[in-house]
């Protein structure tokens, strides 16, 4: 893949830099909006990733590694995955069973919410980062 | 209260245990933290087994809702002890992989290894420990990507080409057990294996059915490396991590081989009338060429890898042959040599581990004289191999006796024959090591350094740990029987 | 007390050896045959260490009168060998010594077919590293036949059992007969390890192989147990008669011709041992006594004469008469003790032969086997041709081969003196053997006409040699190899295999491609399919996989659909 | 006569084997044996069991004949099977030495030939 550099396609820096919130904006939204609408975790993590690889193609690879370094995707991922799992051990600890949203707060309907609020959010992030970590991977193979 | 909510924390704990490793990253410190969460799983494993022998059947609806609709983890006598066995494996190479990971792992990876084990063991416990058949897809994922990304750990750049193979292969496999299950699910409209076992008989199409079933068979079957679909086995054991494959080949398959067993009995088991042929035309054939074919094979290799990885491919031959006979002894060995031919191999592997440690390679012919240098782990490799063998007050013998017990008892005194002949051969291939490694003389001019140079004892006491154990239930073999025959009857009878 | 049954006794022995040092391990091999025999003698008639395993009831130890005897002299003949490898400093070999005289024991004492089953093997298994102790390349050879039929005769026994066991449901090894196909297969497993005509071939073939001292151990054990398991098993059986008739006759030819004294001992092994097989034949209680005794008496001289052929290889480097002679001169001691045995085995009066194979005759005679009872005298008089005058012969007189060895050291003449003197004493007191018989028969073997008529036999067969070696008639000792019935998988197979090899190579692209090249093809080509790169053990490429798969699946969609 | 052993001259005990005239008297006794045992035959009447085996003479004839023809059939069945020690090449212990680092050789070459005579 050819990556741009930095000096040339001023209008299509200038331009991506504006988009850029948006979509990410957009992510969150179908992130949060996910247990009523139509979205979730899924799609809201490959939404947000694909900021992350637009800003990759027009600025260039090394320019996007120090925005967003592995590490943190690493990090990312695990605790997307931890986020996941502690719901399910709260509800654990809360003596029902692993995942079983309905006891997390006073009443069935609001535990519910917060189960799967909590939930899709482990799984965005996750999807996310691992999106990101593929397109670092097949980036940088020359 | 946590009696309650063990089936949920056998898949939890390794399940946890991955990110945090990734977390840690520390190598040390990611060995430890998988060491010790795969330990609980052995405990939960035993306290499993303990609970299903009091109370008889576990069941355990995730999110709290009830099984039809939502997923069901269900523990029986049939995959209570295979859930210890594979915990129990996991832990035992777990414990011996420390240096041998060292040194054959580049060291910032070693974070992502123990990772990725985690996942693996999570991914196949939970085949074992699911009700659902559409969640068993989805663990068998789990643990199959992660074992693609084990075996690419492998140290040459042949373990790339042998992952990627494997992938293909294993995707098929899982693809066609995805395409079965949406066949079934188009047909009974129901996805927990309990109520799929009722709903198959007055379901609206038998052609559905079938099509689930051969898709599912072959699929399964090539995950379990049943002989004409084996093929990606012997790289895939060739050239990962010698850990990874001392692993794999106690888990991966036996694993497999259970879920097998689960869609023929439990779900299909109903209708035996369409099982008849898959049995007799596809299964028996499979298993008998399988052990025989692979036997040769496993004679004229001059890698101690791939000639075990042959010979897994016969043994599982054995079990499949097993299960082939249909009958109440017939599963009793087959589901006994599971247990017994995942000790021995993975005892096995991690003897062939040992010496690849100290000389870096298992070339057969260049072995001379290796009981001088390395004597315990040659006699762990020749007591294991006694053991593969079949010699009286081993495992290895419990399972062949009594699978040669059930064919004679079925009439079927051909295959008892052949058993007996692939034994010979299983003597031929285990000998030819022996001989080189006790008797050889020294032929190349310095092939292996002099004096005593034994593997760390961190790698010999879990290995010798494996081999009493199958010592153990090898001279008290009707405990492992009892268990068995236990979960024969539970197959034969279906779900209850 | 189940902990410390004889053939566990031996079992720890080994287990000891392993870790301690040679002094040590010397005094376990000698301590470990007192200790047995001392449990031995403790132990109650009856059935003991019964256990449950894989849902049968293994007996361990069923001892009587038979089994005792049997027991007995096992425990002796170890005992006697532990003297005479008094110098030996091989772990291997004191461990798998003490590993087979134990699982020997256990084969006698076992009271059910699983653990003869198990007892069987072992005796396979650690008597093959006596053979392999000689560490040269052609030992290991000859070991791993070795090994593949004695393993062959435990998978024909288990194979055996099974069908058994299906048929009657008991596992108890007790009288059998020639029944049914599992009797059959128990039955061509014992014969196997007995030795019976063209399977006796492994014999020959090891005991030569063995290390000095493992030979004397070996000539004791595996075919004394096979004898036992037969009479336990088989005993009345007509067939074995005749066959025990043949395995007298045949091999005394082989014998006399043999050029390896170790060879010619094996070979007179397989002779005697017709005598006991045709013992358990006939099967009265008089020829069960006979073989018995037999058994007894045969283990000791037989290792007696293994004994001094040993020292003589020992001393000199060689155990082939055409490289010895003239060793009384600097052996006479060596020497007596071989002519001992020598005068045993051709059962001259006052010897131990005589006192038990007169037992075999007259039980055959009694029972009107008179074409049996000739060809066994025939034979008594081919026993003396090649164990009575040619060992010492050849060995300790006739021509002065000009070697000078030293006389044998001093734990082997005290080993020989020690065998000596039992077969002496048995023979001139033969009481002291008959009451240990299985059954009790009054019998006297020195009576006139027994003597007379041994007598004029040897003495007349005697003068036959002497007028033989007068008249330059008797063959000469010359090198050579004679061939046998392991020609056949020796030589035939695979010099025919690999022609059919070459013959399909060169004839591959004519037309000629007849059942031979086909066969030869089909050999060629598991191997070639086989070997690492071959289409079996390749890892297939991702297309061939795919294709494989398919085909399956489409198969199993076929079957399953139509 | 003497005999050379480890340097000393030891007498042999049973050296007289070797003198002719020992030979020649044990012949001789064999053979005063032999008639002796014929002639007791016809004395001592044997108890007999096989029908023939009675008869005068039976086991000496028996003996004596069948040492015969068996060294003969022997010798026949060596013009048949005798091969070379190589015949079955290294397969064969009957082509290679006993390995001598597992014994205790010792053998004074024949330097005692003139003593002898």
């Amino acid at each position: 893949m050819k990556l741009y550099p930095r000096q040339r396609h001023r209008v299509l820096q200038v331009i991506t830099k504006l988009i850029i919130p948006f979509v990410m904006l957009f992510a969150l939204y179908v992130q949060f909006h996910g247990d009523f609408g139509p979205g979730g975790g899924f799609q809201a993590g490959v939404i947000f990733a694909s900021a992350f690889i637009l800003h990759g193609l027009i600025f260039g690879l090394q320019h996007t590694r120090s925005v967003l370094t592995p590490t943190m995707l690493r990090v990312s991922m695990a605790v997307g995955v931890l986020l996941y799992l502690l719901t399910g051990v709260v509800s654990m600890l809360r003596g029902a069973e692993f995942l079983n949203y309905d006891v997390l707060l006073h009443d069935p309907i609001h535990g519910q919410h917060l189960g799967i609020f909590a939930v899709e959010l482990g799984v965005g992030i996750t999807v996310y980062a691992v999106i990101v970590s593929l397109f670092y991977g097949f980036a940088s193979k020359r | 209260m946590i009696a309650t909510q063990l089936p949920a924390l056998q898949i939890i704990i390794p399940l946890f245990a991955a990110p945090i490793i990734v977390l840690v990253r520390r190598s040390e410190l990611a060995w430890i933290i998988a060491v010790v969460a795969n330990l609980m799983c052995v405990l939960v494993a035993w306290k499993l087994l303990g609970l299903v022998n009091e109370q008889g059947i576990i069941r355990y609806s995730l999110g709290g809702w009830a099984a039809p609709t939502g997923i069901e983890y269900y523990v029986d006598s049939v995959n209570a002890p295979l859930l210890l066995l594979v915990a129990a494996i996991s832990a035992i190479v777990l414990l011996y992989a420390y240096h041998s990971v060292k040194k054959s792992v580049d060291s910032n990876k070693h974070y992502l290894f123990y990772a990725a084990w985690m996942l693996c063991l999570s991914g196949l416990l939970g085949m074992l420990i699911t009700g659902d058949a559409f969640n068993v897809f989805v663990f068998l994922e789990i643990s199959s990507l992660s074992t693609y990304m084990l075996i690419a750990f492998g140290s040459d750049r042949r373990a790339l080409t042998a992952s990627f193979r494997y992938l293909v292969l294993g995707s098929i496999g899982a693809s066609f057990i995805l395409i079965g299950i949406g066949f079934l699910y188009a047909a009974t409209g129901s996805l927990n294996m309990l109520d799929l076992a009722q709903r198959i008989p007055d379901a609206s199409s038998e052609r559905a059915i079938l099509v689930a079933f051969s898709f599912i068979s072959i699929g399964l079957m090539i995950k379990s490396a049943i002989f004409p679909l084996h093929a990606w086995l012997a790289n895939a054991y060739h050239h990962a991590p010698i850990t990874v494959t001392a692993f794999l080949a106690g888990t991966a398959t036996k694993v497999s081989l259970y879920v097998f067993l689960r869609f023929l009995f439990s779900v299909f088991g109903t209708q035996y009338n369409f099982e008849y042929l898959l049995f007799n035309v596809i299964l028996l054939p499979a298993a008998v060429l399988g052990f025989l074919i692979m036997s040769v094979v496993a004679v004229f290799q001059t890698d101690l890898r791939r000639m075990l990885a042959y010979s897994s491919v016969a043994q599982i031959g054995y079990i499949v042959a097993g299960i082939s006979l249909a009958t109440q002894a017939g599963l009793t060995a087959g589901y006994v040599h599971i247990i017994n031919h995942a000790m021995i191999k993975t005892a096995l592997f991690m003897s062939v581990g040992c010496i690849i440690y100290r000389l870096g390679h298992a070339h057969r012919p260049s072995l001379d004289n290796l009981i001088q240098t390395m004597p315990l782990t040659c006699a762990a490799f020749i007591i294991s191999g006694l053991s593969l063998i079949g010699v009286p007050l081993t495992v290895g013998f419990v399972s062949k006796f009594t699978l040669i017990g059930a064919a004679m008892e079925k009439g079927w005194w051909m295959m008892a024959a052949l058993v007996l002949v692939s034994s010979v051969l299983a003597i031929i291939y285990i000998g030819r090591v022996a001989d080189v490694m006790l008797f050889r003389k020294q032929r190349l001019p310095n092939p292996i350094p002099q004096g005593r140079n034994e593997a760390p004892l961190s790698m010999l006491v879990p290995m010798y740990g494996l081999i009493f154990m199958s010592l153990y239930l090898g001279v008290y073999g009707s405990k492992t029987l009892a268990v068995a025959s236990e979960a024969a009857t539970q197959l034969l009878g279906g779900f209850r | 007390m189940t902990w410390l049954i004889p053939p566990l006794i031996f079992f720890y022995g080994a287990f000891l050896c392993l870790f301690v040092g040679r002094t040590q391990r010397t005094f376990i091999t000698l301590l470990a045959p007192v200790i047995a025999l001392v449990s031995l003698l403790m132990l109650p008639m009856g059935n003991m260490a019964q256990v449950q395993f894989l849902g049968f009831e293994l007996i361990f130890i069923r001892l009587d009168k038979l089994a005792f005897v049997f027991s007995l002299i096992f425990i002796i003949a170890a005992f006697l060998a532990a003297i005479y490898a008094w110098h030996v400093n091989d772990k291997i070999q004191q461990v798998s010594t003490l590993l087979y005289a134990g699982a020997a024991l256990g084969g006698v004492l076992a009271g059910d077919l699983i653990s003869l089953f198990l007892y069987w093997e072992i005796t396979a298994v650690a008597s093959v590293f006596l053979i392999w102790a000689r560490r040269t390349p052609a030992a290991y050879a000859t070991g791993m036949r070795y090994l593949l039929i004695q393993v062959g005769s435990g998978v024909l026994l288990l194979a055996g059992l099974l069908v058994h066991y299906n048929d009657t449901g008991s596992i108890l090894f007790e009288h059998m007969g020639l029944v049914s196909t599992g009797t059959l297969l128990i039955f061509l497993a014992f014969g196997i390890k007995c030795a019976f005509p063209l399977m006796h071939n492994w014999l020959q073939d090891a005991y030569p192989a063995a290390t000095v001292t493992g030979t004397v151990v070996l000539s004791s054990f595996t075919t004394k147990m096979a004898v036992y398991a037969l009479a336990r098993g088989y005993a009345g059986e007509e067939i074995l008669i005749y066959i025990g008739a043949v395995m007298t006759l045949f091999p005394i030819f082989f014998a006399e011709i043999e050029n390896d004294l170790r060879k010619v001992l094996a070979y007179s092994l397989n002779n005697q041992l017709g005598f006991m097989v045709v013992g358990v034949g006939i099967g009265t209680e008089l020829a069960l006594n006979g073989t018995a005794a037999h058994a007894f008496c045969h283990i000791l001289y037989k290792s007696l004469l293994f004994m001094s052929v040993g020292a003589v290889l020992y001393r000199t480097g060689t155990s082939k008469a055409s490289e010895l002679g003239g060793l009384y001169k600097t052996m006479p001691i060596t020497m007596v003790c071989c002519l001992v045995g020598a005068a045993s085995i051709s059962a001259f009066p006052l010897f131990s032969g005589f006192i038990s194979k007169s037992l075999i005759l007259d039980a055959s005679a009694k029972n009107g086997y008179y074409l049996v009872w000739f060809a066994l005298v025939v034979a008594s008089a081919g026993v003396l041709s090649h164990s009575g005058i040619k060992i010492p012969y050849f060995t300790f007189f006739a021509h002065d081969s000009g070697k000078r060895p030293a006389e044998a050291p001093m734990h082997m003449r005290i080993a020989m003196i020690i065998t000596a003197s039992l077969c002496v004493i048995i023979g001139v007191f033969p009481s002291l053997l008959y009451q240990l018989l299985p059954y009790d028969v009054a019998y006297k073997p020195y009576t006139t006409s027994h003597v007379l008529a041994q007598m004029q036999l040897l003495c007349f067969a005697l003068l036959a040699f002497v007028f033989l070696m007068i008249k330059g008639i008797h063959p000469p000792e010359v090198r050579g190899i004679n061939l046998d019935s392991d020609w056949v998988y020796r030589k035939i197979l695979p010099t025919t295999l690999s022609a059919w090899a070459a013959s399909a190579m060169s004839v591959a692209n004519t037309w000629r491609i007849g059942l031979q090249t086909q066969a030869s093809e089909w050999i060629i080509g598991i191997r070639r399919l086989s070997s690492p790169g071959g289409l079996l053990a390749k890892g297939w490429g991702v297309n061939s996989m795919v294709f494989v798969v398919t085909l399956l699946l489409l198969l199993v969609l076929f079957l399953n659909l139509f | 006569m003497a005999i050379v052993m480890n340097g000393k001259k030891i007498t042999a005990a049973f050296a007289w084997v070797e003198s002719p005239t020992a030979v020649h008297m044990a012949i001789k006794i064999l053979a005063g044996l032999c008639a002796l045992l014929f002639l007791l035959d016809i004395i001592i009447h044997r108890h007999t069991y096989v029908p023939g085996e009675g008869m005068w003479g039976f086991y000496t004839f028996t003996g004596f004949f069948a040492f015969t023809l068996i060294v003969l059939g022997a010798k026949q069945l060596r013009s048949w099977i005798l091969r070379d020690e190589n015949y079955y090449g290294e397969q064969s212990v009957d082509s290679e030495e006993y390995p001598t680092s597992q014994l205790d050789i010792q053998n004074e070459p024949a330097v005692d030939r003139e003593n002898d005579q």
